[in-house]
């Protein structure tokens, strides 16, 4: 394992040195039937789910199968797909902003060789390669973020839970027999690095304990200033402590004033919230970001926690499942989620999916939390 | 044979979906072949590594990575996430297990090409596995070492004419829904306009010099396939300000059953047939349709452009000509005070080059965010800390009724002295000449 | 021949409205005639001063009344407000000029012999101007020296057997509906409640144990015609928990055009012809009734008992015949955090002597706001500043979700030790044993 | 004017002392055909603007007369309300919950010689004394507060605006022409001494001053820390003051965080802020209480800010009568003035109005502000 040079030389690092050049300029990727008819577009129409036809002014078409997977993926895999897209496509691709592959072909023909060839291939362990699917009134990929694969703060895993999810919704990803487009995302904290705070269905980690403090490190590492300032209720002060025969400069937490929202430790790494026990899911219903008839939406929390069970998280997915029959059970077709649950209201929904309603799931976060509660005499038995 | 035992993992390898754990496998088995003979940069066994590392959360419930650290390539601020393994001596292949966001082209179309040469320098100076993208929209290489980002970089920008993306209290990558490429709702062109900002403001992409993060994102139109809405400090959404143009004998298509109510999207449920009253009339939120005599009407004054009736008939109506994008501002993920939508900003504002009046529009509101933020406090909380009307005010657009979605219901309103007659600056005695104590 | 000159309230004696300007000066009039002999206690000329002192309000643009001071009757910490004027001199009439709440009746019914009665005692005692009633719903006896005031009290108490009003950190006098007395939509005996629970209170009504003022108000029905769910700390709402009841035959004279919609209450309008449709199943908030060959329909399970469809066809449909209230908490006025309307707390309790599983809930909520509340905090901010979750718990009532509009968006939940398993004393070098630094 | 004793001894002031007795008992004061078919009534009509029809299921009516007036009222008036009673309704009366005198009568007969009586009464002045109307879908008395007449933080008089108002909504009042219930409430300050923050129209006093002090007298009269705690914007802070030789404690105000809600003044009689110029009328709309169809709403800020005009505010009831006319043209049977509003969306509401937007009316108040801006793409041009 020889380091080979780039030929950048460390010695010199501004010489020759090419910044500021952005991406690359989007022209050279399209295929030539969309450079073709670009902003000419007459209407759609999706054939079958995961396969959609753009016909353009001209008459031009273009046929495009969508396929889902995960995000996360090998450079053998990627090239895997760019052999598809040079057997079939001329060599073009793209990704959607929910992380599935789209490969259009100009003329239907091309339509059923490729999505044959696309459900062929598999994975050595059985699942699918490349599924079609993840159009119009069913559900796509779920969008999520690290977990357990690369962040440092997650109080669940990323990609364990979406593919376990995923394999229970599956059906819903092949065919489009729900009310509308059904959105799950995944953040594995609650930074939320995703519009999960606005999905149909979302899965979000969660811690439940307060910071640990790891006095002697903090001392070295951090600025205490900073964690105490990160603290969105006031939970930190600075303080000492004395550790064997050390006075050190620490911080104490007021455990009872947490919300174990993690933003100190993101400032201080000597305060770390992860516990096997403590962590795991909330579930949150009927977000939406589009603004088709209703405005865009909020999910709300519909079960304050789950456990992250490895490496299946049933609990997780039984609750999804069981929540996306209730849902193609109730709503009228073009209904969101969240239209649904605010048309038969929120205790119906209740109702209808079984879940426990705790005194969690009352929001008692500052003063707009007022106007999540009941200003009415108007309610269902 | 694995180096790793990963009995959690595997059973993440049965069912339908695509099993990540079987692609890093397979990753891990081609590096192991090396059926090329690349002289890898990383360890050739970080995949077990991964797989490893991933393993020992599994059986934990915890996370095994530690913070970033600063680590980065000369003169940028953002580009590179640095990360450590807690436990490197179990697991040295991710010891350093850094990520590099590059950052995607508009639209995110590839040609097979281009996608290989990334593909083989991320074999070569990293871990082989990515995210395609991140959830900003960036490819993100996962996982490499601290040694090789100036390599990387170096080869990105001298080989593939390829630059990084955002992060850190930088302009983040700007992303965009694929538009006028290949759909016809559209109202401008997102990607043009999304490679012109991006590069227009190179400059705030890789060096911090804002109070946090900030991001862009473009919508071609109220449908909103790349959320902006709900995840961009400033969020452009494609409109229209004249009609919807109707064509009736698609009307009637739709209504005699021959086109397929919202292009097909609902093919798999027993929904019957089509009831253009119920399904777009009844539903349209503003009221603002009629279909009466075969005839089918708008009142397009009324009309908020939700989009329902044109995705339900797309072949009957289509979106109006004299199109353009509304701005809204501050939306944001929940930490610290809660999660924030785009608030509107600028109704409606033409897309057109040179795209003055949108610089002009972005710029102002750095300014002032520069300004007045604090230290990681984001547009939106800006927003909310200081008014709405201090933006307005700083940046100087007149407040429109469009600009909420009702008045106060709080009449707590703050005075200005030089708006109030005769000003603030009283004399009690005078007063008390008229009131005694 | 007028005291003072009044050029402007003149001017409000024009106009079809009943003036109050003509009305103070007639009675002006009648006690400078004295027809009746009284040995006026306070000056005679009192209401020319009151006209005096407003018109000169009126010139200035401001008030002439200056802060209350503690006047009131022995025992008592309510039911009298001091007010001085700033211009004693010019207006000695109204130098001193206090209100004197008095408990008025339950429903506001009066016979003739007794408010006669109050006359004479107020013409007597007072200036002989009241307001019939103030906001709360007391009589308001308006404008009184000091010396009176015990004098008052007497004779109200020995020789009209009525009591005071509340003011100050006290519960303050309950109001109520017509309810059951006139009303068919009533769903309980607001009368009876309301003078029951005024007379249970009694110490809290006249001695100030609160940290701030405490409203009950008693609404009969969903419709609010004491505006309970506005300006009650508690606010009772009539309602039901079984079916409406449907007389098909009267639903047909409706549409039929026989009995007017809504009671006639849109008379003078151009409304055209009745549509139960449009009129009544459209404008269901639930959307739980039919109306299909001529029968209606009504899913009850569904229904949210808005009153509307009752409203508008009175003669043929009847609420409920299970009835009881639902207990709202916490509306107030803006000060000094925003208005807030009540929030509901109780879904539904039987009406029933001796009312038990009522003042259960409400002593539990005073105790839980005398303990906690700060001075000058007012139910509904403790609510807010504590939480509805530390209300519930304080009260012994277990979180339902009709206790909420929507659950919450944040995801800020603040677990409690003993809900997470381990608890959270942790050991930082346990951890440290499987995540090194 | 010798002082007539009512019996009570000052010296012994428990002597014989009669307290906690409440208020009399709401039976003895039932007209006879109420006492008879409480809780058992059938169903009413309104036979005329103010004039209601009940009938019981025993068959029995009750016909009700309501008339309006002036809620401050002296006793030469209630005696010949007295006086119509006796001649009309066998000695019952009822007030309303909006300050309306009912009379009621137990057989269609009597209703018309009653009217007549009524309708006949004028004050010297020419205003009638008991104008007949107040029900259904019109406009009746407008339910307010003190203002100029008692109180000592008001920025409005009460009863003038009232008059003005009522005598150009008159015409409402006799008739019940109108889309729904329109309900005008006043509140001479901002502790709204009533449901104004919730009617259909509000006129509402405001200051536009900070407090002035005085601080000779502040030092003697107030409990400082109970000013400065009053302040909901911590604009109030306690300090030292020279006044020609003598040092006095007493507090500073930072202006430009006055909102000027005046509870300083309330806590503190040397900090007044009534002010000529400064003083005058806020104009809300669309608040209701009633739960019909829609939850009960506030009233929302229309116009930030008109003088007051003595003695006819004709600004403000322009206003209210234009918005009046607007809301008769453009609202649906049954529909209240705020669903009005929103059904075609603040920003057209502006526009039939003719109201001017401006910044005021941009909700700036701490958290809750962000849920009155424009989260969607959806807006009316
Ligand atoms: C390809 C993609 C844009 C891209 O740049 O990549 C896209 C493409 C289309 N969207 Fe989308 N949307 C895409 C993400 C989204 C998102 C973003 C998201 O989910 O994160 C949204 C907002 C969802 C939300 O509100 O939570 C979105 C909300 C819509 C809607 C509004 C649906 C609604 O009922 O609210 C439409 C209209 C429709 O479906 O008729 C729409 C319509 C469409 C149309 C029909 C537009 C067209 O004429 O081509 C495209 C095919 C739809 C389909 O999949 O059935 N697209 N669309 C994205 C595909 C994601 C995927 O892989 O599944
Ligand atoms: C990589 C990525 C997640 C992913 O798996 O895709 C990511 C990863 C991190 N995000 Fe993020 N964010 C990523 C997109 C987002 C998004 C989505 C978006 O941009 O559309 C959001 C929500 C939108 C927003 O900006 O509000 C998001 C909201 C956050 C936040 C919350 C910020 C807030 O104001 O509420 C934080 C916390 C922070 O900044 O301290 C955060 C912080 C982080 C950090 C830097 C963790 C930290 O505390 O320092 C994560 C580094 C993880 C890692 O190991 O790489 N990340 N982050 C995404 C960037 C990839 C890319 O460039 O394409
Ligand atoms: C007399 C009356 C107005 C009237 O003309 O009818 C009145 C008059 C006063 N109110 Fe009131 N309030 C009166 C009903 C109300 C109501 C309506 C109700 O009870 O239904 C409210 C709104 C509901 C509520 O309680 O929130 C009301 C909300 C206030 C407030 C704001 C309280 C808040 O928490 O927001 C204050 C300010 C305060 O308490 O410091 C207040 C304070 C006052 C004071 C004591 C002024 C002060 O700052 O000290 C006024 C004395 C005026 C005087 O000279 O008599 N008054 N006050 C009403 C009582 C008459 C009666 O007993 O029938
Ligand atoms: C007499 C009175 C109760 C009392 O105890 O004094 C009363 C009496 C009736 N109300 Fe009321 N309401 C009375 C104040 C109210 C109030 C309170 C207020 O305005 O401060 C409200 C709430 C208004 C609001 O939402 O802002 C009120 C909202 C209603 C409603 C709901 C109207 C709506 O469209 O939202 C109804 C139902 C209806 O009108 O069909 C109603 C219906 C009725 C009925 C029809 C009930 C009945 O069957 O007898 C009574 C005659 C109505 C009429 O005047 O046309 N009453 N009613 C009050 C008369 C006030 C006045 O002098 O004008
Ligand atoms: S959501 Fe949290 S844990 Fe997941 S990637 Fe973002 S910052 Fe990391
Ligand atoms: S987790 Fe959040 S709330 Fe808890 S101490 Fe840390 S910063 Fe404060
Ligand atoms: S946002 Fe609109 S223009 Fe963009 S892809 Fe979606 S539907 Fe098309
Ligand atoms: S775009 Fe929406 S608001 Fe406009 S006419 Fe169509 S359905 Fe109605
Ligand atoms: S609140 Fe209901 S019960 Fe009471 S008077 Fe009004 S309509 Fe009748
Ligand atoms: S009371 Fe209201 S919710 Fe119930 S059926 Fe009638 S209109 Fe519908
Ligand atoms: S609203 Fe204000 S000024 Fe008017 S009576 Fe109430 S406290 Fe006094
Ligand atoms: S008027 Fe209100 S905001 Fe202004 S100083 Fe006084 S208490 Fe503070």
């Amino acid at each position: 394992m020889a380091f080979v040079s780039s030929g950048y030389n460390p010695e010199k690092p501004m010489e020759n040195r090419i910044t500021d050049i952005g991406p690359k300029h989007f022209e050279q990727f399209y295929p030539p039937v969309i450079k073709a008819n670009k902003g000419k577009w007459a209407y759609h129409e999706v054939l079958q789910a995961g396969v959609l036809k753009h016909v353009a002014e001209s008459g031009d078409e273009v046929y495009t199968v969508r396929v889902g997977g995960a995000r996360l993926m090998s450079v053998t895999h990627i090239r895997e797909i760019c052999e598809i897209a040079d057997k079939h496509c001329d060599g073009y691709v793209r990704w959607t902003t929910r992380n599935n592959v789209e490969f259009m072909v100009d003329a239907e023909a091309k339509v059923k060789p490729l999505i044959d060839d696309l459900e062929s291939r598999k994975f050595a362990g059985g699942s699918y390669k490349f599924p079609v699917g993840g159009t119009g009134a069913g559900i796509t990929n779920i969008v999520h973020t690290q977990g357990w694969i690369h962040c440092h703060t997650p109080a669940t895993d990323a990609s364990g839970p979406v593919k376990a999810a995923m394999d229970v919704l599956f059906d819903d990803f092949k065919s489009m027999r729900l009310p509308a487009h059904l959105r799950v995302s995944l953040a594995c904290c609650l930074n939320m690095c995703g519009a999960v705070h606005c999905s149909d269905i979302a899965i979000l980690g969660y811690h439940r304990k307060p910071p640990m403090l790891d006095h002697e490190y903090l001392d070295k590492m951090c600025e205490i200033p900073l964690a105490v300032a990160a603290c969105p209720t006031a939970a930190i002060r600075p303080t000492k402590v004395e550790i064997g025969d050390k006075k050190l400069n620490s911080v104490a937490v007021k455990q009872e004033r947490c919300m174990f929202c993690g933003n100190c430790y993101t400032m201080c790494p000597s305060m770390p919230l992860a516990d096997t026990e403590g962590d795991g899911i909330v579930i949150m219903a009927g977000g939406k970001v589009s603004n088709r008839i209703s405005y865009p939406k909020f999910s709300k929390v519909v079960v304050a926690f789950l456990p992250n069970e490895v490496p299946r998280w049933e609990s997780t997915t039984d609750c999804i499942k069981n929540m996306v029959e209730a849902y193609a059970a109730g709503a009228n077709k073009y209904e969101r989620f969240g239209e649904w649950a605010e048309r038969i209201g929120w205790e119906r929904f209740f109702d209808v999916t079984g879940l426990e309603f705790t005194h969690h799931l009352i929001d008692d976060f500052r003063d707009p939390a007022y106007y999540t509660w009941r200003q009415t005499s108007q309610f269902k038995f | 044979m694995a180096k790793h035992e990963t009995p959690l993992l595997d059973q993440l390898e049965s069912g339908p979906w695509p099993s990540f754990v079987s692609d890093i496998k397979q990753e891990a088995e081609n590096r192991a072949k090396n059926a090329n003979n690349v002289e890898f940069q990383v360890k050739q066994d970080v995949c077990e590594d991964i797989l490893g590392v991933l393993e020992l959360s599994y059986k934990h419930g915890r996370t095994h990575w530690k913070h970033g650290g600063i680590v980065g390539v000369f003169g940028y601020g953002g580009g590179v996430i640095g990360r450590y393994c807690d436990q490197p001596e179990m697991f040295p292949g991710v010891a350093h297990f850094h990520t590099i966001r590059v950052n995607q082209p508009a639209g995110k179309f590839y040609n097979t090409e281009w996608l290989r040469n990334l593909c083989d320098l991320w074999e070569f100076r990293g871990s082989g596995i990515t995210n395609m993208h991140g959830s900003t929209g960036d490819i993100v290489f996962l996982g490499t070492v601290t040694e090789q980002l100036e390599e990387i970089f170096f080869e990105l920008t001298h080989k593939h004419g390829q630059d990084l993306g955002g992060s850190g209290s930088n302009l983040r990558t700007p992303s965009d829904c694929i538009g006028e490429a290949r759909c016809e709702y559209a109202c401008y062109d997102t990607q043009a306009l999304c490679h012109f900002l991006t590069n227009e403001y190179q400059d705030e992409l890789h060096r911090p010099a804002f109070p946090y993060k900030f991001k862009f994102k473009f919508d071609g139109c109220p449908n909103c396939c790349v959320a902006s809405i709900a995840r961009s400090d400033m969020s452009f959404i494609g409109t229209w300000r004249d009609d919807i143009r109707i064509d009736q004998d698609a009307v009637a298509a739709y209504v005699g059953g021959e086109y397929p109510p919202n292009a097909g999207a609902h093919k798999d449920g027993n929904w019957g047939a089509f009831d253009i009253q119920k399904e777009v009339i009844d539903l349209c939120p503003t009221g603002c349709m009629k279909y009466e005599g075969g005839k089918l009407e708008i009142n397009d004054k009324e009309c908020t452009r939700c989009m329902h009736c044109i995705n339900v008939m797309p072949r009957a109506l289509k979106k109006g000509l004299d199109t353009g994008v509304s701005i809204l501002v501050g939306a944001k993920a929940p930490i610290l005070d809660g999660a924030q939508m785009g608030s509107l900003l600028v109704p409606f504002v033409k897309v057109e080059e040179p795209y003055e009046e949108i610089t002009e529009v972005i710029e102002a509101i750095w300014d002032w965010w520069m300004e007045e933020g604090k230290n990681r406090e984001r547009l939106g909380e800006l927003i909310k800390r200081q008014g709405f009307q201090a933006m307005l005010d700083a940046v100087g657009i007149d407040p429109v009724p469009q600009h909420v979605k009702e008045p106060r219901s709080n009449p707590y309103i703050f005075w200005k002295e030089d708006e109030v007659p005769g000003g603030w600056q009283r004399d009690v005695n005078e007063f008390r000449k008229y009131h005694q104590r």
